[in-house]
């Protein structure tokens, strides 16, 4: 079973050299910590930002540098800032190559819903359903399932949607999915989980097929 | 016809007045000058990410006037309690909210719970789209943000080369207010990293933008090549003092 | 009777302290040289320029700075280049206070005729269309009539229209018109021209009310 | 969700790999390597205004590729009989041309009045708008440019706010070919004065971009706050060497 640093680290590896990449709060977030030897990425922050660097040494913070996520960060050589507008046309018209966000539930069809939960405070869905309608390629990372152990990886999403038909693979503590033809096609196991564990913990249509191997990290 | 070559060349073009007695005329003294005439009901856009690059002045001063209310602020965040928009929500200033995320503020949430405060959460590409549309006379458009989500209730919806999009309005604002970094009498502005974000496309939008800049100088001393938003969106314009430029989230590396 | 020089002084009276103005080609570009002293006025130059200077110097000729007409130029202290789209943005927003463009016809609903004429070689229409779909304040420079000597002040254009109800005022050689409700209304004429000599060289319907003032130049 | 706070703050973000080895994989040796996969009835957007702003070294070196036929040209104007857009024209290399301006150029009007060459005649802005929306995945937009007339025959119009507008559906092109003053290895672009014209957006609008630029520097050199196009629209880039620059109308002051 993966903890929040090895799903990131898990992602990192569908990482290609060039592409540009936006990572969502969170377990997203971590990716970054994770960009593989040798493979040059850029990520994208939506408020305004290609290539974005680490975190400011204490005496180099700057209140007008931010990421999505309002924390002070750097940028890199060749970095570049745009504004909102411009930011969400290189989303739109399919320029960035990888979004990776978190869920709260992500169904067979692709459908996501990470938003909204009725009956409680909305927030706002920020950048969230421009990037999920836009991208061709989007990883959900998130938790196989809630804390009241139920699925999250659903035949229908009960939430309010966030995107729909948007996902194409879920890597979660327990396993690397991928979401295809209206199912979950299960493609590899964390260390030491078993197929029936990721059976038990997936609501939605599980498609296994031949021996599926354990991820390497 | 635009692009016909003329036949009468003009020969000497001398642009009398263009050069002398630069009146200024977009400048104003402070915040308290460049918010008048903004009244109960208006609907204002407000720049910023978060707290980043929020026009603190105007904001403040407006805060100072709490006989303006009902208020539709179009801001992508709402401030926090004690700074940025959290003090016109504080005074019950704001009517409508429209943003694409809301919520830092406890405040907010009382108001937007017990009904006091209407909000229009709107996903966070399509607000700015909706503000540069607003500035560029497109009066709407299509895109695929929120489709097949609630966002789409209501609205049109059509499909291009098998992809479904959902028609969007434009936005435009009675009053525009951004903050820059820079910027010269003639309103141009030059803004910083990324606090630029939702502030050039709202200037655009404004039927009166409001610019307050950390360092206005003299037309000139801007290079024309290096200009954000161009002054003729820009209606008075003034240098802020003393900007406090909140930080939300201080991360650091070791 | 009014020549282009003359015309373009007129229309140059038109201009308000602070504007932002889109000159096309022909005699709206002389109106620049008369700009009232004073007065300080913007030009808009559609490639991407706000603040267009005089034609340079020879030694200071730059081949990336043009007007719309293509010709060489100089920029003002406070000028800003921007790309099309934000050009036309500005355009289509209304930001631009005043056009003044010519035409080859115009009609008594404000109609306008100025890019093509069918049989003959096309050109395109330039800007020409944005500007007139867009701008509040329009007015035609032109000749009254054509060198057949036929008027170009029309019930309705006879040629491919460019924008409709759009003209908000033509100054000619002969007169001064405000084009609404439907009509020509005449505010002043050229220089020893009649009223009747309008009259005479208008196809719309002419408003001729109390007594017609002779412009100053 | 986008903008939440997360509780996870990451303390020690090493981007590894980002400063190492940069591979400068966007670089081209010279125009022969930019148009390398450019074929017979692709479309194809080129930047520029009349002569300014033209690739003109792509141009050329496709003129030298006579067996690349067919093709639909999208830029504002069709060069001169002998440079830019006039080259790929006397190769009879273009099937069809969208452009807001045409006709400087004698063999255009051969080729147009004797049906071998198609021309869309698009307004300048709706133009500039059809390729900034293509490069902004907006399919369609409404826009008031020649309502009433014939370029609104056969599409849609709708009334917003007591004004009319018409239905323009937007541009993307196979290769966008830009040309810019200072470019870096990422594919950032600096476009000069009035030469930035359509360049920016086109380049959004190419499913590959080409950027020829004059000066060619690493990372870093470029200010972030000074980038007019953003390396993520750039595909290939390059430093073109000797340009003309041809000036259509020298017009000087005494």
């Amino acid at each position: 079973m993966l903890g929040k640093e090895e799903i990131a680290k898990r992602i990192a590896q569908e990482l290609q050299d060039g592409w540009y990449v936006n990572l969502g709060i969170g377990i997203p977030t971590l990716v970054a910590n994770y960009i593989p030897e040798g493979i040059d990425v850029t990520l994208q922050s939506e408020n305004g930002l290609l290539g974005m660097g680490p975190f400011p040494k204490e005496e180099n913070i700057d209140a007008d540098l931010i990421n999505a996520g309002k924390q002070t960060i750097t940028t890199m050589p060749g970095s570049v800032f745009f504004d909102s507008s411009d930011s969400f046309a290189m989303i739109r018209a399919g320029k960035v190559q990888l979004t990776v966000l978190g869920a709260m539930e992500v169904d067979q069809s692709g459908d996501i819903a990470n938003w909204k939960i009725p009956g409680k405070m909305v927030k706002g869905m920020g950048g969230a359903m421009d990037l999920v309608a836009s991208a061709e390629n989007i990883i959900v990372a998130m938790m196989h399932t809630n804390r009241a152990g139920e699925s999250k990886l659903l035949k229908k999403c009960s939430l309010p949607l966030t995107g729909v038909n948007c996902v194409t693979k879920v890597v979660t503590n327990l396993a690397v999915l991928e979401v295809k033809n209206g199912a979950f096609h299960l493609l590899e196991r964390a260390p030491g989980v078993t197929v029936e564990e990721i059976q038990k913990a997936t609501e939605g249509e599980l498609i296994i097929s031949g021996e599926i191997p354990e991820m390497k990290l | 016809m635009e692009h016909q070559p003329t036949l009468e060349l003009v020969q000497e073009v001398e642009l009398i007045g263009h050069n002398k007695k630069h009146k200024m005329k977009k400048v104003v003294k402070n915040a308290e000058e460049a918010i008048a005439g903004i009244e109960s009901g208006m609907t204002l856009m407000l720049g910023g990410f978060g707290l980043c690059g929020i026009p603190e002045k105007c904001i403040e001063t407006l805060s100072k006037k709490p006989k303006i209310t009902d208020l539709t602020c179009i801001s992508n965040n709402a401030g926090v309690d004690d700074f940025g928009l959290g003090l016109l929500l504080k005074n019950h200033q704001i009517k409508k909210m429209i943003s694409s995320y809301v919520g830092e503020n406890a405040e907010f949430e009382r108001q937007m719970l017990s009904g006091e405060l209407e909000v229009e959460l709107t996903p966070q590409g399509t607000l700015a789209e909706k503000c540069r549309a607003g500035g560029a006379g497109i009066p709407a458009f299509f895109t695929p943000a929120g489709y097949g989500t609630e966002i789409a209730e209501g609205k049109e919806t059509r499909e291009y080369k098998g992809k479904m999009y959902i028609l969007e309005e434009s936005l435009v604002s009675d009053y525009s207010i951004v903050k820059a970094w820079k910027g010269d009498t003639k309103g141009n502005l030059i803004f910083k990293a990324t606090a630029r974000n939702f502030n050039p496309v709202m200037a655009m939008a404004g039927t009166i933008t409001i610019a307050e800049v950390e360092h206005l100088v003299e037309p000139g001393e801007l290079d024309p090549n290096e200009i954000h938003t161009p002054g003729i969106f820009v209606h008075r314009i003034f240098e802020g003092k003393n900007y406090e430029k909140r930080i939300e989230q201080k991360t650091i590396s070791k």
